[in-house]
């Protein structure tokens, strides 16, 4: 099922995310993008092993670490970049920002700033599913740290006993901030706290796009036959510090140079990209092509960025209420 | 009471919220509900919801109120019309569902998302039920922006203004206040209409205004009653909504009278009647011609001893007392 | 280690809390007891045969089925059934009722009549012991239906990781109000919960007093000793409809008739008196002088309740703050 | 800015309060701080804790607040002094803890325990961080009947009022306006106290009173410097902490200038603003010579857009423009 288009199709997307990342950070060092940003980078596989085992009209929600699962759903980074830059072209009209991207025309129902938060949203998605009578299968994603969050549990237990079409995906890069998820959570893989819910729990390897996609197939496939969720982890890592412009946190117990060098060894798009070259899948010039491509759409989607007009003052009361009261 | 049904028909506000329920469930299968023990219909509004509708759309859930009220949203944004039941009191651990989702999404997302969500919340004071199950905290829901703010004090009310609310695409957060849950009122057969938003003068008078929500609504009538007996016609406004709140109607009546007393049964830090207050101070300033008179809960949480607790609220004859203060 | 003294005070306790119960069923239908009243009829042997296994300075709290567990703990009677009937002389001078017993000279932190919101002061209690260098030890008592709170996962979570000394004491008795924890909680045990938070998890007949206090004990020692936190759940049944004055509940897939009848044979107190009997630790005089002094005790508290004045209408604003401030 | 230390020490609020933290656990064994990454200080405030008194009194914890703001309440029960650090965006999750167990506890068990607990609550508004970190809902913890509100608007009175708040024995929000806390003020080596409950005028005036809250109590000041110098001689009167409220000197101001402008950084609606123009309204009736002016932040969530944000809030100009009205 995986043929040679979904290969290059992931490699596209991760290098999607990852030149998309890279723009960020030197948007935010040149104070184009303010507030808070936090990098995808390190972690494509994840996202993109599971988006594209999902269907266009399948759900997903996300967190603060928020660019990568929009793209790796098929998102326009058009609209994407120019809400990081707070325009009125962004995707949610510059009244989100980087946290808070979301595409409802495919499925992406919103990241989220709130540890947590989003993934009862999912939840009531697959519940939307099961009450509408179709298949559409809810996938929130969340971080080590967010598993230690009361929503996680009553999540997964409410999934359960209703046997909700939801495939729960921990991002575990292993630390939450500064904090080691050795230290923060009591099990010691994400993927045991399924034993709680009855429900299969799998630990995958978060660098390789084809154990996420692999993986993620087959919690999806249990789901939109009824037979109710799964856990993911796809354990992984993030090459930035916490949070883009927070500046680099140096302190024991928290990692070292020589961690996140031995980590960027067993990075995602270049495990996939041997993979492709090795099984002859794609050559050089191929893979060439491809990233050429996505560093130009990065490019113009600055540009799309940079050109588009700031929200009119105006604006600033719409959006709030459906139907529509006044506000002062 | 008996009523021959086709006259004059009497029911209690339960009944009606039951009513409202059933009829919009009837017209529209994307409507259903969730909460606790429901199927069983103990608490009153939900009964025989189950029976006619099944457990589908009548949704017994597990004791995970972050969870199944942020469930709530995500089914809302994928195209259901949830009813969720529950009470002010256990309102605290959802809280995080409520406001960083429920509130927040439709905005921030730029406009991307209707959530049609009725919370509807009960409120268990003034039955002994101590400090944990007697919270009134609507006015923090009238403080956090996204939520509209539904109070009937009646039954008439009351049925109009459920099924008003579950029409409507923003959130709502209904006022259940178990005071007045058992009073009976005329409710027609027929089908008839109180759009969100607009008080009502439940009692016409020229020499005070009083502002008065949910179960104060009938304390107010009986102190407007035995002031009568004195010779002040004394004005009960309710203002069915808080938000929107229908500002004109009150500064009408306060622009007639000079006088004005609010009544509310939330703390009286912040509180309803204080906003009520405020906005009288500021655009009705120069109508007034005696302070206002503020009438709430006592700063304290509600006690047990059946000694204690109705010292807390205000009364027919603190509210009449009030009045006459204002034309000392 | 269960010496016959021990075993005594077990059917003493026990029996205290039957009839101190059974009073409290007689003081609700008389409308002498307001508001809400939870019954721990049925379940005597869990929090016995727990709290036997502590310390008189070790923590306890508890949830809104809470005359259980004061009384366990060998909290007094008298001014418990003071509280319950809103007196000045209640262990919370009739601010808190039936849901809010504590007794803090004697360990008992207090009833909670909000679901799992207890169980994080229990921690915190506990996590005190550690800071503070001694080795006193911290049991919440919460039911099936709460072990569905976020709160729960999050608590346990804390006290695994940092090893504190708490005893997680699930009482199940197989129902939240009308739902069957089958339908609402994903796994066969609450027990097996333990795995997600690589603690011992261990299920026990809670209708066996010594089967508790066995294994309540293991789990002390192990929390004293500073290995961590454990898991028990102890299989129990409730005799009566979820709370007092509600009246009966009947409901497919509610309980029925024959499953109460059946629980009822196995009786806890008829099981700890046939054990004491058959192996002589007590003759069946004994037994009878144990329980004709238990009811004289209920029957002292009930006529110290009865003769106790009401708070003073003064009282309300007292015991907010412990650096009083003026209130409204 | 460099100072000679023994002349003037001009230190920035993040720094005031760190030596307030540092003072306080260095004078009392029994006070600690729990929060999220606090051992590393990337946020400041708990910069260098770590290093001076360790991981068991400068704990690093899980992400579950609801589990640590409860488990605070619980080590406080017990006797020990938490300090919590978060932000009002993250105590969303912990309600339940924050409301049902900190503000309850004291008063429905009779006043059996005290509970000084510091939640020290940020505000990150006025920084493009969007509708999820911009939460500024003092108001509600000033509704909900046992909090004491604090919230300081520059260094000198930020240390004193949390050394206060770190001695007080009752629970303490302590509001960290993040858009003054860079800014310097003098502060001096030597121990010096504010007490709860008292405000301060922090600019003479006769013309018309300037209420105003935290990080607008600057703003106020800029509008009073530029009132000044077209002859209006504005008072700008810091309350300093909310509960206790000092509702006697706001009184006394007011009936000195007989104009009220109130400005508040919350959402105007049941706003801090609110509840201070109402008590005037009430209680300085007769001394008003105009309208009360309330400013506040808009009634709609924070948008990210940097062309947007600002214009929810009071600015310098706003506040002198509600000045002008007053006296117009
Ligand atoms: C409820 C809540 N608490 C705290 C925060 C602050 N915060 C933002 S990201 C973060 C770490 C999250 O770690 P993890 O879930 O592992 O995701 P990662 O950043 O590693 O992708 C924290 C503590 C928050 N946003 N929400
Ligand atoms: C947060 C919260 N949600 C709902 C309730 C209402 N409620 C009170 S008791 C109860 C059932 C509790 O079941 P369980 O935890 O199993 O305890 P049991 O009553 O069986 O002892 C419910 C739903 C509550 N008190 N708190
Ligand atoms: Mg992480
Ligand atoms: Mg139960």
């Amino acid at each position: 099922m995986l043929d040679n288009t979904m290969l290059m199709e992931m490699l596209r997307r991760m290098m999607r995310i990852r030149h998309f990342e890279e723009a960020v950070i030197n948007l935010v060092e040149r104070g184009e993008i303010v507030g808070a940003a936090h990098s995808y980078i390190g972690e494509e596989a994840v996202a993109v092993g599971a988006c594209m085992a999902l269907r266009d009209d399948d759900w997903i929600t996300g967190n603060h670490r928020s660019h990568g699962h929009p793209i790796a759903k098929g998102g326009d980074v058009r609209t994407a970049m120019a809400e990081l830059l707070g325009k009125s072209t962004g995707i949610c009209k510059g009244k989100g920002g980087s946290m808070h991207l979301a595409d409802f025309s495919i499925g992406i129902l919103g990241e989220s700033g709130i540890l947590g938060s989003a993934i009862p949203t999912a939840v009531g998605a697959a519940l939307g599913s099961q009450l509408q009578g179709n298949d559409r299968v809810a996938v929130p994603f969340f971080g080590d740290g967010a598993s230690n969050e009361g929503a996680f549990h009553e999540s997964i237990n409410l999934a359960a006993v209703w046997k909700l079409p939801v495939v729960f995906l921990c991002e575990n890069n292993q630390y939450a901030v500064t904090s080691s998820f050795k230290q923060m959570v009591a099990v010691e893989n994400i993927a045991d706290r399924a034993a709680a819910y009855a429900i299969p729990g799998v630990l995958v390897d978060g660098q390789d796009v084809i154990a996420m996609y692999e993986a993620v197939t087959e919690a999806v496939a249990r789901a939109r036959s009824g037979q109710g969720p799964s856990l993911v982890e796809g354990r992984t890592y993030r090459y930035q510090d916490h949070s883009l412009g927070l500046g680099r946190i140096v302190r024991d117990p928290y990692r070292d140079d020589a961690e996140v060098e031995e980590w960027k060894l067993r990075d995602p798009i270049d495990i996939h990209k041997a993979r492709l070259l090795e099984q002859s899948i794609a050559t050089q010039d191929e893979i060439d092509q491809v990233e050429n491509k996505v560093k130009e759409q990065i490019e113009e989607a600055i540009t799309f960025a940079r050109e588009s007009p700031y929200p009119e003052p105006s604006e600033l009361f719409e959006d709030m209420f459906a139907n529509k009261i006044p506000l002062e | 009471m008996t009523q021959t049904q086709t006259d004059t028909r009497n029911i209690t506000l339960t009944q009606a919220l039951n009513e409202a329920m059933r009829e919009e469930m009837r017209q529209d299968e994307r409507v259903f509900i969730m909460g606790e023990d429901i199927q069983s219909g103990v608490y009153g509004a939900s009964g025989g919801l189950f029976a006619e509708f099944g457990g589908e759309r009548v949704r017994d859930c597990p004791l995970s109120e972050n969870a199944f009220m942020g469930a709530a949203v995500g089914a809302a944004a994928v195209g259901m019309r949830p009813i969720v039941e529950s009470a002010f009191c256990f309102m605290w651990v959802a809280m995080d569902s409520l406001v960083s989702q429920a509130s927040k999404m439709r905005y921030m997302f730029g406009g991307q998302v209707d959530l049609p969500i009725v919370y509807r919340a009960s409120m268990y004071y003034g039955g002994s039920m101590a400090a944990h199950h007697s919270d009134r905290s609507y006015p923090l829901f009238m403080h956090i922006p996204g939520f509209k703010v539904v109070f009937p004090s009646n039954a008439y009310d009351g049925k109009a203004l459920l099924r008003a609310a579950i029409q409507e695409d923003d959130p709502v957060i209904f006022c259940e206040d178990r005071t007045i849950l058992g009073a009976r009122t005329h409710v027609p057969e027929e089908d008839y209409s109180i759009p969100l938003g607009v008080a009502d003068i439940k009692r016409e008078g020229t020499d005070a205004t009083i502002v008065a929500i949910g179960g104060m609504v009938p304390r107010a009538l009986a102190a407007a009653e035995a002031l009568a007996s004195e010779g002040i016609s004394a004005e009960v406004l309710d203002p069915r909504t808080l938000v929107p709140l229908d500002k004109e109607a009150i500064l009408k009546s306060v622009a007639k009278t000079g006088r004005l007393v609010v009544v509310d049964m939330a703390h009286k830090t912040c509180s309803a009647a204080s906003e009520i207050a405020a906005i009288v101070s500021m655009e009705g300033f120069w109508d007034l011609q005696a302070p206002i008179q503020r009438l709430g809960t006592v700063n304290v949480h509600i006690p047990f001893s059946p000694a204690l607790e109705p010292l807390c609220y205000a009364t027919d004859e603190s509210i009449a007392e009030a009045v006459r203060t204002t034309l000392a």
